[in-house]
């Protein structure tokens, strides 16, 4: 095999492709993130309400997508809907086959947050006479996001990771640009391993972040 | 006693220096011989080449020539094992020797020569462009527009044809020429390029949706067999059972074989035979 | 049977106990009082070493706890053997009694005999419906401690210590955790031990118990003994101005009778 | 639905390989996830250390990126692993970290008084970590374990991205020969929740063996 060293020049000499490559990782992520966090809490309210017709397609969204892969989901949307002439773009049936997953998840983290906070407090705001809507607005809902900071935090990083599958819709991120560099110079371990850090960097600060608003946090509650 | 001890040394040396040379690996023919069965690196992905028909079974025009290359080995053509790997894999399972030798739509180029052996061809080839029936394009030129998007593969060969021929189109890349097609046929993209044969092959089973453009966007080009390099024996054995497809005592198969899967016979054996 | 010399236990650079020294005769109560923070609970989780201390030593019945002492003074800690051969033999009640939920209140007390002393099934399971009947509950023998009363739990769990025929028994403010009108069924038990003479260090805000059942009564504050002394004269004439302050706080609340 | 029915046999053999490698992916994991909670759970620091890293590099990329990386760094240094092998150990290590957590969130919601109790009465940490500490931990492991199998089942179709073959990939092979990606990726996913959804309910069904009388 021969002293295989880490050939770091062609790195160096290979940044722009992977920065263009980063750049579209954060920008499916961030995308992906916000239709998420926004997804989940319609269906995490689907699934709280005690009305069936809102509660039954809620639960049953939320089981079928943490059942199934968001591989399938992405193929499902992207070869899928184009047969029936939706023809959406990689980027576009990568953001929401991602989001679609992760709003479920987070449906359910909202949902538990939001309850085991809710029952204390909403009794005290009622007692104090608020109507149950601006008892949740006031009281519940601002307690349960400091709470879910962190789940929410961590499903950031479940996202980030994900992106990576979207290279097989032939998205131009991260991973797909490692792919093509990799068929085009036999230097295959070094272009992966260099991926490696920037998703180690990307999650770790994340993660970071989270560490750091968290024992800030701490001190208040 | 001392004649006898000179008697052996001397042996002795004459063992060493005419013994296995510094790095002559057993050839991979005599382990391909002891073993029984040769080990054939393949695609499932790219008719006509290698894919999966209805009986889910692994055929192809590949697979066939595969196994006419067991018969010459073991009078046998069912002695041939197929692995299915990614066009990715392909240098690394031969350089790895999992494979004894890939035949997978392959074909020549001088950076492939770097790393892998190659056989003289086996089918010619070339890269011909296939685009859907609904958008009127007779010429390559006029796919190199904004509105278009073409589907390559995920090689440094097909992103310079499409820098070359159609950088205004859009790029999607993909692992297979497999995904390639579902990819045209669903409307994601409105053309793709390709090794001339698959795509004949792809307009032949989809008449109704797609049309081959009558130029190409290559010379004509060679399909061949590659296998690990340095191994003289192994090399010489495939690429002589190649000519002997192509101009010698295999041609009948082969003309079977080619008629089987394209429709048509392959070149004469001898250019004074002519049809 | 309990000498302590010296006693320092740092966490990180805040020290919790400055320099304990303490002596605990045979059969002697010895209950210690002090604010909240003041380093009790601590000095009792040394005495059976489930706290390390750093400095100082703690001897129990002759044996130095935790550490041997090499040639040029103590250096090399105890084997892991070591270490729980000595625990056993020094029986410790907890304020949230800790019983193991999985196992039944006879289990509760026979696992550790059986298990550590290699006591006979049959032996094991007599020794602990004795010990049950002396804490008054015998009946409970199969049931589970989720379903006993926090008082019941903590009877089970002083039963559980004695099981171990412990040389001493150490109390980590075990009545604080239960219901009022449960405490004094737990003092009862611990009354009787008191008078069956079993060397006990209470650590406790029970003032009244602490008059009447201790023969000393350590006053703890920042980490330091303040003050120390038979009850009634600690509790009458309290000399330092801290101890004073202490305890006017608790008979607010009732007439301490005195 | 017809081309669905046809083709149902060839994606229920896809998912007979997709339910192996999630099998032998989990059974490997467990050992190597729960072999490193108990050691970060440990006192000492080394092992907790390397825990630490190998959860850190583990979790912080992508599961296709240490495909790759195993894929192509395996002919370099010349190991001739089976694809499928190569897999399955990717797949392990991957979980393994994620078991590894849940191994270290059950023990450490046993309350520290069991091990004060354990220990008061005399048993060295070791045998009051197997005979108390862990005997409880069970209850608190076996939930989020759960969830990490069912998530490891949807893990395992990121394989068939470095071609190697099975219920997504094989999904991938009818749809490109049939052109009806609705129904047979529909169908795949039926596939992949009968076998979650099984997952759990096996799942929930152990939980209710396990619970304590009280």
């Amino acid at each position: 095999m021969g002293g295989y060293f880490f050939d770091f020049g062609f790195i160096y000499r290979n940044l722009p492709i992977f920065w263009s490559g980063l750049g579209v990782t954060l920008e499916v992520s961030v995308l992906a993130m916000a239709g998420a966090v926004v997804g989940g809490l319609v269906i995490a309210f689907g699934r709280m309400s005690r009305r069936v017709w809102l509660f039954a397609p809620a639960t049953a969204y939320v089981e079928f997508l943490r059942n199934t892969p968001v591989l399938i989901q992405m193929f499902g949307l992207y070869f899928g809907l184009a047969v029936l002439g939706f023809r959406l773009s990689p980027i576009t049936a990568g953001v929401l086959a991602l989001a679609g997953q992760n709003a479920a998840y987070l449906a359910e983290i909202y949902r538990a947050g939001i309850e085991s906070v809710g029952r204390r407090q909403l009794e005290a705001a009622l007692a104090l006479g608020m109507r149950r809507w601006r008892a949740m607005r006031l009281v519940v809902v601002p307690i349960a996001v400091t709470r879910l900071v962190a789940p929410i935090g961590n499903q950031l990083v479940v996202i980030i990771k994900d992106t990576s599958l979207v290279s097989s819709i032939s998205v131009y991120e991260l991973t797909m640009e490692g792919k093509r560099l990799a068929e085009r110079s036999a230097a295959t371990y070094e272009v992966f391993a260099t991926i490696a850090v920037f998703y180690l960097v990307l999650t770790s600060a994340v993660s970071l972040a989270l560490r750091f608003y968290e024992r800030r946090v701490q001190l208040i509650f | 006693m001392r004649r006898a001890a000179i008697v052996s040394g001397a042996l002795a040396l004459v063992l060493a220096w005419t013994g296995p040379g510094p790095h002559a690996q057993e050839s991979r023919l005599n382990v391909v011989l002891k073993r029984g069965e040769v080990i054939i690196g393949t695609t499932s992905a790219a008719p006509p080449f290698g894919f999966i028909d209805e009986k889910n079974e692994l055929v192809g025009f590949d697979i066939d020539i595969g196994r006419l290359v067991a018969k010459a080995l073991f009078d046998d053509p069912t002695k041939a094992k197929f692995m299915p790997q990614s066009f990715e894999a392909r240098w690394a399972s031969v350089q790895s020797g999992k494979v004894d030798f890939g035949i997978m739509s392959t074909t020549i180029y001088p950076d492939r020569l770097r790393k892998v052996a190659f056989t003289r061809p086996y089918v010619d080839s070339g890269i011909a462009v296939l685009v859907r029936k609904d958008v009127n394009v007779s010429q390559m030129l006029e796919l190199n527009n904004e509105k278009y998007t073409m589907a390559i593969l995920n090689n440094p060969q097909s992103a310079d044809r499409h820098k070359r021929f159609t950088p205004k189109a859009k790029a999607l890349t993909f692992d297979s020429p497999a995904q390639m097609l579902l990819a045209v046929k669903t409307g994601q993209a409105q053309g793709m390029q390709f090794d001339v044969p698959v795509i004949n092959w792809m307009v032949a089973q989809n008449a109704s949706a797609v049309k081959k453009l009558p130029e190409l966007m290559t010379p004509a080009q060679n399909n061949a067999i590659f296998l690990q390099q340095g191994d003289f024996a192994w090399w010489h054995f495939l690429d002589a059972v190649v000519g002997e497809m192509k101009e010698g005592s295999l041609y009948d198969d082969y003309k079977t074989i080619y008629h089987k899967w394209f429709g048509v016979d392959p070149p004469a054996q001898r250019w004074y035979l002519g049809k | 049977m309990i000498r302590v010399r010296g006693l320092v236990k740092r966490f990180g650079q805040h020290t919790v106990l400055h320099g304990i020294d303490l002596d605990v005769a045979r059969g002697q109560v010895v209950v210690v009082i002090g604010p909240s923070g003041s380093g009790k609970t601590t000095l009792l989780r040394c005495l059976n070493f489930l706290e390390e201390y750093d400095d100082g030593e703690v001897v129990v019945d002759g044996a130095l706890l935790g550490y041997r002492r090499g040639a040029d003074g103590r250096l090399g800690r105890r084997s892991e053997e070591e270490i729980a051969k000595s625990r056993s033999e020094i029986g410790m009640v907890f304020q949230s009694f800790n019983l193991f939920p999985h196992k039944s209140v006879l289990d509760n007390i026979t696992l550790a005999p059986i298990y550590i002393k290699g006591v006979r099934r049959d032996v094991a399971k007599q020794v602990a419906t004795e010990l049950l009947t002396k804490v008054g509950l015998a009946h409970k023998a199969d049931a589970y401690p989720g379903t006993l009363s926090s008082g019941q739990q903590q009877r089970v769990a002083i039963a559980r210590a004695l099981a171990m025929q412990p040389k001493v028994m150490l109390f980590d403010e075990v009545t604080s955790a239960l219901d009022p009108e449960l405490v004094g069924e737990v003092l009862t038990v611990m009354r009787g031990l008191a008078e069956d003479g079993m060397t006990m260090v209470i650590v406790s805000h029970e003032m009244q118990f602490a008059r009447e059942v201790a023969h000393r009564v350590v006053f703890l504050d920042g980490g330091r003994i303040l003050e120390e002394g038979p009850p009634k004269t600690l509790f009458r004439e309290p000399s330092s101005e801290r101890l004073h302050a202490f305890l006017r706080r608790f008979t607010e609340g009732y007439k301490l009778s005195v | 639905m017809e081309t669905l029915g046809t083709n149902l046999p060839y994606l229920l053999r896809g998912a007979k390989v997709t339910v192996l490698l999630f099998a032998a992916s989990l059974a490997l994991g467990t050992v190597v996830g729960v072999g490193a909670g108990l050691l970060s759970a440990a006192r000492h620091p080394v092992p907790r250390g390397i825990v630490t890293v190998y959860v850190f590099l583990t979790r912080g990329i992508p599961l296709l990126v240490h495909l790759f990386l195993v894929y192509y760094l395996l002919p370099v240094i010349g190991l001739d692993l089976d694809p499928y092998v190569g897999a399955t150990i990717v797949l392990a290590l991957y979980i393994g970290a994620f078991i590894s957590e849940v191994t270290r969130g059950a023990i450490g919601s046993v309350s520290r008084g069991q091990l004060d109790a354990a220990l008061s009465l005399g048993m060295t940490r070791g045998r009051a970590m197997r005979k108390i500490v862990l005997r409880q931990a069970v209850r608190y492991f076996l939930p989020p374990y759960i969830g990490t199998a069912v998530m490891l089942v949807k893990l395992t179709s990121v394989v068939s991205v470095i071609n190697i073959w099975e219920l997504t990939l094989a999904g991938r092979e009818v749809v490109e020969r049939t052109l009806a990606p609705f129904q047979i990726f529909a169908g795949v996913a039926l596939i992949y929740f009968a076998i979650c959804y099984g997952l759990s309910l096996l799942g929930r069904a152990m939980e209710r063996r396990i619970e304590f009388g009280h």
